[in-house]
């Protein structure tokens, strides 16, 4: 009685291993090489990778709503915890005084959002449904959380592949982004010097301007309030000065822990039944023409700039308006050097890319209240 | 459907930049107005005691500090690679993982070799 | 169709705003102007601020059940975790050998709670139910996390006012005791000096006396036990000099990021609807209060046991069993000091202080078990 | 009315007091007294020590389900996110590589296991139900977290008693084992000299080891996969070498929180009611005969492995297979020194300590899959 | 109603008061027997061994670290105001926080002035 | 039922054990493979470039700086008892708390004594 009784239940685990499977775990392996070898985003991608083969190994029970996985989805991504708890992190190490000093360059924080809304209707034409071509959009935000955060209220199916794409593809920006800037931008244009003398920005005013983000957003944007306003209340603590103990808690413990359960916890969505479909394919494709078409918005405006400024704007730091704070940023001003050993632009390319982070999280909220009225 | 969808996702796209933008102008104008108002006036400067002997010791000690504290950081820290202004923007830690990126070409070498 | 069904979602956020939001959100400003400008008990001060501007943006879905607020007030607010995590830090920073080695002067922190029961008296009296009464004279108790913790037990709905009285108050001692110090005490009482001979206290009894406080006042009032034990846990961890993991983590992790969603949650519940009514009014001034009589029956007490000493007692330190540790002890040795510059009760004033600490917490487990048995 | 009213209700906590509580009270103190004055264990013998006395004070309602204590049950116990959790922080602490570099000796890893399976045997003799006995057995598995999450699926009442026994002769693995040791091996044996030549380890497979073992562990027996990959999640962090800020996470906050939470609240089970019984006094001596079960069987296959390997493998490093992680590879390679002094084997030691860390978990997930099938 | 509320508020106040009077001075017999109990006998000074040549150059670096970690302290907190006794009342965060109001005249400077 | 159990108990222990060593058994040869599959090839040191002035001044800080927090982190550990090879065992907190209890004998001291 025994040795037969008990045969399925050993092999229960090697019997119910499909193919799929194997391709989900070969996926999070990439992950973990990507984290490992190339240093790419790897407090995220190592997490997805290892909690996407955990999510292939069958009969673990760690996906069942007791499982860790459960308790953890349930604990801080379907209320969206884990994502607004990152941004109170994010904006304790976020210094908003390249902007302040400059502020005309809060323009190409508009500008960069352009690939949400072309996404969204690329998407549309792949007959994807709104809720959803809204989600697939907002991988145009180049911003994890908020990508999180639009995805889980719109269409928490598609989570994982959005996540996976949002993580991924921003860790290939300085891939993606260069061919782009070569294409659009002729090397004169990218030679340009900006002058650096920027407005002394007073510490009343670093500390106002969290508190005045958030009350003009908060009313015109109430869907974006949640996001916005973490990330300003981090940058409220680290500019206050007064509260070194919190800040310290929001940039080491609450950011550390957060993202490291968000991670899991996304990585363990990705099982082969909800991955390996022609939608994830399709999302992939999509996303990464999000992160071109941000790019070509900003260079565009940033060319537009430039001309109106009468050439004293150098349109590279448009790229730096997509988010992707604050590699874009990097990027940017390292173009720029590598065409003129003598061209810093960094200050002005870091501007533009906190001010992308802003407009990211706006258009994410703004998406947000028009997908949710229209439907 | 797909076609209903489409125009709505058009006009989605039209009405959303569009308030993105206007939310974004706003927040330049509010900007302006906030670095402008709270500008520091030039004749704050004399407010600042003279110090006295015990403070200059305070202080002598807290450079002291303060240089063995700058190389621990730095040492943990990436080397620069641009003129940095005084503002720490360098403090995100992303910055410093995806700015190892820029330096790097080719696989990451393990560092025991 | 789309234009004119759109308008009024664009423009919900500034349709729905009222006054009482923006006197709300100016209140909130208030209280992070306090936090920032003149440090007032900021790392309390300034969440509460922030909570209370984003309770007052309308239509953020943050006070949802399933909203960031939601979340965290069932989190933490609505079982008491983190009044009680709070308090295991607290714990963990509070050294009880200077009252260890005086153990006289522990009396001082039964006469320091009069203010609890005086203003439960006089908020009957403006015809607040018991229950309510019994929360408002809980400000008395000049502690934060108690003052929370009996609130949410009595009458949740008081808790917004209940807490922001107590923590303002709190980071306004040294405005509110001086002139009580000097009207109730003669400048030769101010002036008699204390000898400093204090009993050795060994480690033992550093490391006994959490667990003996714990077990008395459990076996006694039940309803402190939650309180007074999480108190006690916290200074074990530190006494016993053998869980420096433990310890660091008490005074570290635990305490920050419990205080930073406390202050958050706690003035999120500051909303235009609960807070601009006339009993909130009532509350701050009957909280006001309730300082005052706390502080006058502690000096009151401490003439007594000055004149029972044979003028050995300098009668400020009964000013310092009101609790708000440690501030209260800070600033009653340095009023002695005002007055004599060579005169150093600082050490005498702390025991008292901390002898505050534990009779706030007795006094408030004390009122939750009677004004629950009279219900 | 009042005071005849009053008085049952002021009374109440005395008057519920039972013999028992005070019984399990000192128990309490006793847990203190062995983490504070021999430092035994101490982070987790103080917490349960305290949670202990906690749960025996009458009437505090922290046991209730909206208590402290209830909802740190609910939030950590029931579901296994704390052990879970604290495994991260293990595995972000644990060198693989000695084990690595002689991998025969991973063999050791499941000799020291059959402890658990022998107290199953031995349990069952005393008439327990097998879901229980098998509870009792996984003491054997000589590793809290293991203990903890096979008994809170199998036989959550039992949690108390087994928690204890599992902590408390860890903390006395150097007592317990010793004489076994002396009694098994002869003076000849325990001077046996190793070589240590070891294979050197590169990064790569310090990388790929916690990944393997995953897959291997997790599809060939599903019911370990949750403890082995956290374990290996932690491990994988710091061998990654790429997520500082999350192997410092772990390896911190994340530990030290997760084991504070748990050592009070497995302590808050052992009340009078539930510990008090024939069961406890059983499964306490049970337990001390799993450690002597598995110290032998581990010597005793540390025997034939020096038999087979011509005397080239001291037999002591067996007593390291049982896992006591590290705890017991110290010992071993400390009893071997005392024979000799020149007698190094504390690599070999770590390599089968470590081994053992890995055998505990597997025979845990091995001994949950089987009692479940059966039952 | 209220009167009847105010006639159970005397009375939990004169009980409530009582009660806390009483577990204080019950905690007061508690501490002053601890505080006896547990005091150290003299003679357990000669326990202390006599410091080796490995144990003093310990020692000595260990000093030297404790040195360099006070400094760096130091900078970090406050100034202390009061003659402090050995024992570190001062840990409490808000001590640090709260003692700087006492210090304190008018509105918090702007460091950059 | 007894009866029933135990040999259902000891059903368990032959087939878990046998599972507990064939699962090991696997691991065995698996950690042989994957140590044996990535040893170092030895024709990789060349590839370490030559330090320049500049790089040469930062690493002689980054040495400073590193024994600076090697004598900390002495401090703050326990001594090593053992030869300990490169590798860090010893990282694991349980260890050092454990490893103390081999070193003691008898009750812990009061260090005030
Ligand atoms: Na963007
Ligand atoms: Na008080
Ligand atoms: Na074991």
């Amino acid at each position: 009685m025994f040795s037969s009784d008990l045969w399925p239940e050993l092999s229960k685990g090697l019997a119910n291993f499909t193919p799929g499977n194997a391709v989900m775990i070969a996926a999070g392996l990439v992950l973990i090489a990507l984290a490992v070898l190339k240093e790419y985003e790897p407090v995220l991608l190592l997490p997805i990778g290892f909690g996407c083969i955990l999510a292939n190994i069958p009969l673990t029970g760690m996906l069942d709503d007791h499982g860790l996985f459960g308790v953890l989805y349930n604990a801080g991504i379907s209320n969206e915890l884990f994502p607004l708890l990152i941004f109170v992190g994010v904006g304790a190490m976020i210094d908003f005084s390249p902007l302040l000093s400059q502020p005309k360059l809060v323009l190409l924080g508009a500008a960069g959002q352009f690939g949400i809304f072309g996404t969204l209707i690329l998407a549309t034409l792949l007959r994807f449904p709104l809720n959803e071509a809204a989600s697939i959009g907002v991988i145009g935000a180049i911003d994890g959380p908020t990508s999180i955060y639009v995805a889980t209220k719109l269409a928490p199916d598609l989570l994982a592949p959005i996540a996976v794409a949002a993580y991924s593809y921003m860790s290939l920006v300085p891939i993606i982004q260069p061919p782009v800037m070569k294409l659009l931008t002729t090397r004169q244009e990218r030679r340009i010097r900006m002058e650096y003398a920027p407005r002394p920005v007073s510490r009343r005013a670093l500390i106002l301007f969290p508190i005045v983000v958030t009350l003009v957003i908060g009313l015109l944007v109430p869907d974006a309030t949640p996001l916005i306003s973490m990330l300003m209340l981090g940058n409220l603590l680290r500019e206050s000065r007064v509260v070194e103990r919190l800040t310290r808690a929001a940039e080491n413990e609450i950011i550390n822990v957060a993202t490291l359960f968000l991670g899991l916890t996304v990585g363990s969505t990705m099982t082969a039944a909800s991955f390996l479909r022609l939608d994830t394919i399709q999302i992939l494709i999509l996303g990464l023409l999000a992160f071109v078409l941000d790019t070509a918005a900003g260079l565009l405006f940033g060319k537009l700039m430039a001309r109106v400024s009468g050439g004293k704007i150098n349109p590279l730091i448009g790229a730096a308006g997509i988010s992707a704070f604050p590699m874009a940023g990097r990027l940017a001003a390292q173009v720029a050097q590598d065409e003129d050993f003598e061209n810093f632009i960094l200050m002005h390319a870091m501007g533009a890319n906190t001010a992308g982070q802003l407009g990211s999280v706006m258009a994410g909220g703004v998406l947000l209240a028009l997908v949710t009225a229209m439907m | 459907m797909m076609g209903e969808n489409l125009i709505t996702a058009l006009e989605i796209t039209v009405v959303g930049m569009g308030l993105v933008f206007g939310a974004i102008a706003l927040l330049w104008g509010v900007m302006s107005l906030l670095v402008r108002a709270t500008a520091d006036r030039p004749e704050s400067a004399p407010e600042a005691p003279h110090p006295t002997g015990d403070v200059l010791e305070r202080q002598k000690r807290a450079a002291a500090v303060a240089v063995a504290a700058a190389l621990l950081r730095e040492q943990q820290a990436q080397p620069h690679e641009f003129p940095v202004p005084p503002t720490p923007i360098v403090s995100a830690w992303q910055a410093v993982m995806r700015a190892r990126l820029l330096q790097q070409k080719g696989p990451r070498q393990d560092p025991r070799r």
